[in-house]
């Protein structure tokens, strides 16, 4: 239990000095010592140096590992970033916002790494509500009518959808009726254990509600529209901790159901059901690519893309599976690269509108071209990670050969739609031919997105054994041999 | 070793000496069947002397594309002379394959004709230009399909070799020798630009193709093509006689003077259908011309039926 | 010794990263220049090297053994890489002179200068790569180094979308090799090229592989008709990389199709029958085509899709040789390939640089504003003169002489296999006779209306630098050499087909004719043609005047023939199959006004099969705007209406 | 007796379908909080304790009075037409409601048959999510959003008494809070958009599109 102390009350306890200080540089210190800290703490539980101690309520294992490291890895370089990000000359309006951001922020981390460790549904469920409460006010940063929208739609369908997710918990509940796991507490583990005896019909039962319940968060189509809208209004690092963690976060929750239903009868049905669900969103993210005419909802849409890769890839299992896994970790990387980029962009061009943005890699060459490297980074292009990780997902497919096809179509006219956007924005002429005066000096963004991008490369090529081991591992707990 | 040269060479000065004196017959035939006299037959050497005498004058726009393509275009149509059998000696150049060299010099020396009437920049010219290259196209098949399709059935590459593989026992290949030297009749006609093709004597620029793209020639250029053209016309008639010399092979003398006499023959049919029949219209050249190719594959899908 | 190969890779990474670091860009250029000119120097050496002494495969990378089993140098591979090697040197000593022009832009130069020493490197690396995945990861860097290299001048709009039709493109082809790569590995359980091996035995999966890999590679290759990107490509790629991409890259298709026709084997004949019928398709249409645009990049682009359609036919020929075992047709029909493979490298890249000097010059490409170069610069015409002798097929040059082996396997095929074959053969020798009918207009067209006559457009000074020269001049020079003494590199081909097909020496076959004579004859050429030009210089006098204008005053440039008129002879004919759009105002009164004619082409594969479906595509899209709602009670009634379907799916469930 | 208390759940739902005040709405949900409460007291009945008094006590006071004061408050407040105009018949609606209903309780009856569930909680817990989730789909304004979410809410509180899911104590008042919090969310949403935009209705919030 003395390892919630790190990742559990540190962030508390940053809220609460957050809460109280006001200077905000003292705010920053303050949650990135929290934020350094959880990142040791979680990379030391990924490498197994530390071992913690499973209790019924919390557990370490592999899935909670890797999910962890990429919460906290994630979490650590927006928070590096948001400092400076929060020291751009800004509307009055912001000023208020920017009280509770350091704050919001520790809540948010809180949240998640409660969800990811949580051996207990219940406390999952109760710890991604919070996600969503702690993100909400975040969303409403700019305080204009766009974010309050967003902000309303998110928070109302993500909270129906965990409302869903609940019941599909309760479900779960049900089926263990007449069995050893009768008025049992709803822990994974122990029903991964008993997981023949439970009743099938409930099962496939929780994990729909639970799988549509969810997908309000991850982003899985149809219920991908209200994470499109927060995404695309928050401030870009709350759109990367979006993309890169919280659709992570929630993703976990079906994961576990599924982890429990995998040796039952009823793995074949959840699996169908993530490849259909996976297909749509690719279908979704295929139709708005051409739709989309502004840059943050086109990368939201991308993401949507690659949850839906990534779910189609659980669902096909094997060599996907593991594919999937690893895509998880790159895409979360990548989407920050992305976003902090398209945030400069933002700042530059006072726009979201892809049309009113013009010749950004002549204007701006830092953003422009690490924007460009992420968008190479993001369509699956050598040497970034998620070509490999692409790769075996798409091999998986193999075995379903309709499906391969379909599924290749799809990325190859996003590949399409998005380049077309995104090549419009990085050089297409000026309308009325005046040079923008953009100042865009190397800050620590660039430097975030450039690390992260290297970071991408080098996990691409030389994959690290701790990753490959957890991730085998991983596919081991759900059944897979590889 | 040195026979064998000398024989070889032998060919190559019949080529070299004879070739204006067929041009010269052909004139002359020509004159007989329009009921003139005539020049002389020895006109065309008196010709090429004189414009060798003469002083050549260049345009101020030529450049030394016109300097360098007269003397390309002769050489390789005097290399091209050289790879082909007279009356069943063996030439100096024979080696498989070597059909296809044949056809491509003469191409290299096409090429070098063509930019060098493009040189000039003159309309005139330029309209030539683009009518021989566009024959030419179609041309090119006609070949393949009259000698090459002889190397198909025989199997050989090499001219020579290809000449003494014709038997005229069998039927067939008699029709087959027959029809392709049809086609080969109509290559020649368009290779050397004469009638029904292009006229040699008009002198309306607007019609003529070969004339024409030496427009801006004169003194040794002028020397260099007209011999060329000379060389060609002879080297296109061996081309044709030595389909009909079955005697070659058995009897080096005989076949000789069988070929001397076919040659002859072959000039007064030019000079016949020359006077018998008038120019194409420019348009109608391609057809005509397509209509050889298809009597080539025709021939060669008899043979290949027949056989 | 065999580090050769490790320090000329590294040389090439130095010279990216040295790019960066080097200040001022001036410098950064002479020294990408020089350190990659020696890279690629050191890279032919070793090429040359192994391929004389027939190494067996070894590990390539001797200090890093953990990577032996990825990377396999057999005689394939090496001589693509003497071919890289070959087309890369010049091209890079070009781009100095070229680079100049953008020595302002120093962002864009730069990032010119490192993604070619990486493409450089990469399309290396790619024809060494042993291992499925391995061989997609240069495949795809080789694309996106070729991407960024295009946008030297990425503030034109041409250059934008050309670029993306590229990328695009061959993204597409990358998607068909995934399938080819997973459907082999799926097969035969592992990812080494050296295990791949699957044989009609095995059913539809070995047609299935065969039409994958046809499909990416054929893309990549550009046959018709999957050839529609690279009329967008090369004009708008900077002379330097259009001469790299059109002399190698689009090679490196040809490359991929070797490989398939080694671990697909045998093919069955009519695949074989395919090939060559879709590679005389290309060579003629590539070439027609060609003869009908004016733009001397897009031209010269149609050429490559031409010369990839004769490197067809010899693949297709040494097919048909496998299934029919018949030694010296297979000898033929892929030395052939292979050596027109190397001759194209050749003087593509010699007439790609060449247009790049000439557009620099004049600020347009369409070669009906052109005329009258060679009185500026001589040298320069020459040398381009030299590479459309070559491109056209004709002798003393190399293009006539690979075109001369596949001829001969035509002969050998049909004299060996009999039945029909003849019939086949015949109708391939014609056609290819016709293509290089077709291109000898072609050229003489191109040749005549921008170099030679007089300028149509006022053009004050024709500058070419030495640099240019010495690049031209080098390949120039290859041109002529490997058309005289074909032999030198008949050896290694011999080796490199050996060694590509596993079996014992062919090296007799190389023997087939007597090249000596064809030496002989060329030289003959030659001599003659030096004789008689001294004996003109000196032997005649000689006199400087006006044009013969038959009756009217001296010519002006407006009057000289243009390029539409001359090829309009011949595209008259396939006018309908062509798309040729003609716009002719032509003068019909007595007094003519002002008259012109104009003509252009449209490809039929771009309009008639790309764009069409791309369209489609995208208008259906918009079918699905009832999906973009903004009202947040439709999202939750999905919601329901998707877990409904779920239930049903479910309930219906066995 | 549980099954009882459920009747008259369900009864508070059909009188939620048919009434067309916001007040009513509000009287609604806190008689709902008080029906809860006291059916999750039953359990405990036999062996009473403090300890185990407390989430009882908790969600009565979260249910019952904190948030029917919340929502009346920003009623209050922003003073919403108390009228609420929908744009479904009534009739239909209490049609479609009625049926859905219904086919709830066959369904769970059938169910009952495979598995140990007591029908009538199931099947009102069930409805008054389906009713909760159709008053969101059927009205426009956003605070009858926020207490049809309420609605659903609730019906999940039964539906996990009714199955008897063990929660440890911590989860459950960590339910609580969370739905207090979002609540509170919603309302401060409200007041925002009603500042922001014209009106208080779901119509308004169209901006964000493709």
């Amino acid at each position: 239990m003395e390892i919630l102390i790190p990742l559990a009350i540190l962030p508390v306890a940053g809220f609460i000095a957050c809460y109280f200080v006001h200077n905000r540089k003292a705010q920053y210190i303050i949650s990135l010592s929290a934020a350094v800290v959880h990142l040791a703490c979680s990379y030391l539980i990924f490498a197994e140096i530390i071992i913690p101690a499973e209790s019924d309520l919390f557990r370490f294992d592999a899935l909670s590992r890797l999910f962890l490291l990429i919460l906290s890895h994630v979490y650590f370089w927006i928070l590096l970033v948001s400092y400076s990000y929060l020291n751009r000359p800004a509307m009055v309006k912001e000023e208020k916002s920017k009280k509770f951001f350091f704050a919001m922020l520790n809540i948010y981390l809180l949240a998640n790494t409660l969800a990811l460790i949580s051996n207990h549904l219940g406390i999952f469920w109760v710890a991604s509500e919070m996600t969503t409460l702690s993100v909400a006010p975040l969303i409403y940063y700019y305080r204009d009518k766009e974010s309050l929208e967003a902000m309303w739609k998110y928070l109302f369908l993500v909270s129906v959808g965990i409302a869903f997710a609940f019941i599909g918990f309760l479900f779960l509940a049900l089926s263990a009726g007449k069995t050893v796991l009768e008025g049992q507490q709803l822990l994974v583990s122990l029903f991964t254990l008993h997981a023949k005896q439970l009743n099938p019909i409930w099962l496939k039962a929780s994990f729909i509600f639970v799988f549509v319940g969810l997908s309000t968060k991850i982003g899985i189509a149809p219920m991908h529209t209200g994470d499109i809208d927060a995404t695309s209004n928050s401030p870009s690092p709350i759109a990367a901790l979006m993309a890169g963690s919280l659709r992570g976060t929630a993703l976990l929750g079906v994961l576990r159901v599924y982890q429990i239903m995998a040796p039952t009868s009823t793995a074949a049905f959840a699996r169908s059901i993530m490849i259909i669900g996976g297909l749509v969103s690719l279908f979704a993210a295929f139709v708005f690519m051409f739709k989309v005419n502004n840059y943050k909802r086109m990368i939201a849409y991308s993401s949507v893309e690659h949850l839906g890769l990534i779910t189609l890839g659980i669902g096909t299992g094997g060599i996907a599976f593991f594919g999937a896994m690893l895509h998880t970790v790159f895409n979360s990387l990548t989407k920050v690269v992305l976003f902090l980029n398209a945030g400069n962009i933002h700042k530059a061009y006072r726009s979201r509108e892809i049309d009113s943005v013009w010749n950004v890699l002549q204007n701006m060459p830092w953003t422009g071209w690490l924007f460009m490297l992420g968008f190479f980074a993001v369509i699956a292009m050598p040497p970034f990670g998620i070509f490999f990780s692409e790769l075996m997902i798409l091999q998986g497919l193999l075995s379903r050969p309709l499906l391969l096809a379909a599924v290749l179509f799809l990325l190859f006219f996003i590949f399409v739609g998005m380049s077309r956007n995104v090549f419009r924005m990085l050089y297409s002429n000026s309308p009325n031919n005046h040079a923008a005066a953009i100042d865009d000096k190397f800050e620590i963004t660039h430097f975030t997105s450039l690390v992260l991008l290297i970071l991408l490369v080098i996990l691409g090529i030389t994959m690290p054994p701790q990753l490959h081991s957890v991730i085998t591992q991983i596919s081991k707990d759900f059944g897979i041999l590889l | 070793m040195a026979l064998r040269i000398l024989q070889g060479l032998l060919p190559f000065l019949f080529i070299l000496g004879l070739s204006p004196l067929l041009v010269g017959l052909i004139n002359k035939q020509k004159a007989l069947l329009t009921g003139r006299t005539g020049a002389p037959i020895w006109q065309p050497y008196y010709e090429l002397i004189r414009l060798s005498r003469k002083e050549t004058i260049y345009a101020k726009t030529a450049s030394f594309v016109s300097r360098l393509a007269p003397v390309v275009v002769f050489s390789a149509v005097l290399i091209a002379g050289f790879m082909l059998p007279v009356g069943y000696t063996r030439p100096l150049l024979s080696f498989n394959g070597d059909i296809v060299v044949f056809a491509y010099l003469l191409g290299l020396a096409r090429f070098f004709q063509i930019i060098g009437a493009m040189d000039i920049g003159s309309s005139f010219e330029g309209m030539g230009a683009a009518r021989e290259a566009t024959f030419a196209v179609f041309a090119e098949p006609i070949y393949f399909f009259t000698i090459g399709s002889l190397a198909f059935v025989s199997g050989y590459t090499s001219l020579y070799e290809i000449y003494l593989s014709i038997r005229l026992d069998n039927p067939s290949s008699l029709v087959f020798i027959i029809v392709s030297s049809i086609s080969a009749f109509f290559l020649m006609v368009t290779e050397c630009s004469r009638m029904p093709v292009d006229d040699p004597n008009t002198h309306l620029e607007l019609t003529m193709i070969h004339e024409v793209m030496i427009l801006d020639n004169s003194g040794v250029d002028l020397f260099l093509y007209q011999y060329s053209s000379y060389i060609k016309i002879m080297i296109y008639g061996i081309y044709e006689v030595l389909f009909f010399n079955p005697f070659g092979m058995q009897n080096q003398w005989l076949g000789f003077s069988l070929f001397i006499v076919l040659l002859l023959l072959l000039s007064t049919i030019v000079a016949w259908v020359e006077t018998m029949i008038a120019r194409l219209k420019m348009k109608n050249v391609p057809q005509y011309l397509l209509f050889a190719t298809a009597i080539g594959i025709l021939d060669l899908l008899i043979y290949t039926f027949v056989k | 010794m065999d580090y050769l190969f490790l320090i000329g890779c590294s040389l090439f990474i130095i010279g990216a990263i040295a790019s960066v670091l080097i200040q001022p860009v001036r410098k950064a250029l002479s020294f990408f220049v020089l350190i990659n000119t020696l890279a690629a120097a050191i890279n032919l050496i070793f090429a040359i090297k192994r391929l004389i002494e027939l190494p067996q495969v070894s590990n390539l990378f001797p200090v890093f053994p953990q990577y032996a089993s990825m990377f396999r140098a057999d005689g394939l591979a090496l001589f693509f890489l003497l071919i890289i090697t070959t087309a890369a040197i010049p091209t890079v000593i070009s781009t100095y002179s070229y680079l100049k022009h953008y020595i302002h832009k120093e962002t864009s130069v730069r990032v010119f200068i490192i993604s070619f020493s990486l493409l450089l490197l990469f399309t290396q690396l790619l024809v060494f790569a042993n291992h499925g995945i391995v061989f997609l990861v240069f495949w795809e860097l080789m694309t996106l180094t070729a991407y960024l290299g295009m946008l030297l001048e990425k503030e034109k709009e041409e250059v934008q979308k050309g670029s993306f039709v590229f990328f695009t493109a061959t993204h597409l082809a990358t998607f068909f090799l995934y399938i080819f790569f997973f459907l082999l590995n799926d097969n035969c359980g592992s990812w080494l090229f050296s295990d791949f091996h699957i044989s009609s035995a095995s059913g539809t999966v070995f047609y299935l592989v065969c039409l994958f890999g046809f499909l990416g590679f054929g893309m990549k290759a550009g046959f018709m008709p999957m050839h529609f990107w690279l009329p967008w490509a090369h004009p708008i790629a900077p002379a330097a990389l259009s001469a790299f991409l059109s002399g190698v890259i689009i090679k490196t298709g040809i490359y991929g199709i070797f490989r398939i026709i080694e671990f697909c084997s045998p093919l069955p004949v009519w695949m074989g029958l395919v090939i060559l019928t879709v590679s005389l398709f290309s060579a003629v249409f590539g070439v027609w085509y060609a003869l009908a645009q004016h733009d001397i990049k897009e031209l010269l682009a149609y050429h490559s899709i031409e010369n990839i359609g004769i490197i067809g036919i010899g693949i297709g020929l040494g097919v048909i040789g496998i299934t029919n075992s018949i030694q010296p047709l297979v000898w033929l029909g892929f030395g052939g390939a292979l050596f027109h493979t190397f001759n194209h490298a050749i003087f593509k890249s010699l007439l790609f640089l060449g247009s790049g000097v000439i557009c620099h010059n004049y600020k347009t490409r369409n070669i009906e504003k052109m005329g009258g170069i060679v009185h500026h610069a001589p040298w320069f015409v020459g040398f381009f003169l030299i590479g459309s002798i070559a491109i056209s097929g004709i002798p003393p040059l190399n293009g006539f002489m690979s075109e001369f082996l596949i001829f001969k396997g035509f002969f050998n095929g049909a004299a060996a296999l009999g039945e029909y074959y003849p019939l086949l053969m015949l109708l391939m020798t014609a056609g290819l006779a016709f293509v290089g009918g077709l291109a000898l207009m072609c050229f003489t067209k191109i040749n005549s209306i921008m170099f030679l006559g007089t300028e149509r457009s006022r053009l004050d000074s024709f500058k070419v630098s030495r640099t240019d020269h010495t690049a031209m001049g080098i390949l120039a020079f290859l041109c002529i050499f490997f058309g005289i003494f074909p032999q030198s590199i008949l050896g290694i081909i011999s080796s490199a087909v050996t060694l590509s097909r596993n079996e014992l020496d062919m090296h007799p076959y190389a023997m087939f004719t007597r090249w000596e004579f064809l030496t002989v004859i060329f030289a003959g050429v030659l001599l003659i043609v030096m004789v008689m030009i001294i004996w003109k210089k000196f032997s005649t006098k000689q006199r400087i005047s006006d044009a013969w204008g038959c009756g009217y005053t001296p010519q002006t440039p407006r009057m000289q023939y243009t390029a539409s008129s001359y090829a309009d002879e011949i595209n008259s004919i396939a006018s309908h199959t062509l798309q040729i759009k003609k716009h002719a105002i032509l003068p019909k009164t007595m007094f003519p006004k002002k008259s012109n004619f104009v003509s252009h082409s449209e490809d039929f594969s771009e309009k008639r099969i790309a764009a069409p479906v791309y369209n489609y595509i995208v208008s259906k899209i918009n079918s699905f705007d009832f999906l973009s709602k903004t009202d947040i009670r439709f999202y939750i009634s999905l919601m329901l209406v998707i877990a409904v379907i779920y239930s049903i799916i479910a309930i219906i469930w066995p | 007796m549980e099954n009882v208390l459920s009747i008259l759940f369900c009864l508070t739902l059909l009188y939620l379908v048919i009434t067309a005040r916001l007040k009513t709405y509000v009287g609604i949900l806190r008689a709902q909080g008080i029906l809860l409460s006291v059916i999750i007291i039953f359990p405990f009945l036999r062996h009473l304790s403090v300890h185990i008094l407390i989430i009882p006590l908790m969600s009565l006071i979260v249910k019952a009075v904190i948030i029917p004061r919340f929502i009346n408050k920003i009623i209050i407040d922003l003073d919403v037409k108390r009228i609420i105009e929908p744009n479904i018949q009534p009739f239909n609606f209490l049609l479609l409601s009625v049926a859905s209903m219904s086919v709830i309780f066959i369904m769970s009856h059938v169910l009952s048959g495979y598995t140990p569930i007591e029908t009538i909680p199931f099947a009102s817990a069930f409805s008054a999510i389906v009713i909760g989730l159709l008053l969101i789909i059927f009205r426009e304004k956003l605070i009858v959003h926020v207490v049809g979410f309420l609605i659903l809410e609730n019906g999940i509180f039964l539906f996990g008494t009714s199955i008897a899911a063990e929660m440890p104590t911590i989860v459950e008042l960590g339910a609580l809070l969370d739905i207090l919090v979002v609540v509170f969310l919603m309302g401060i949403a409200v007041n925002k958009i009603s500042s922001t935009f014209t009106e208080q209705k779901v119509t308004v919030l169209g901006g964000l599109k493709d």
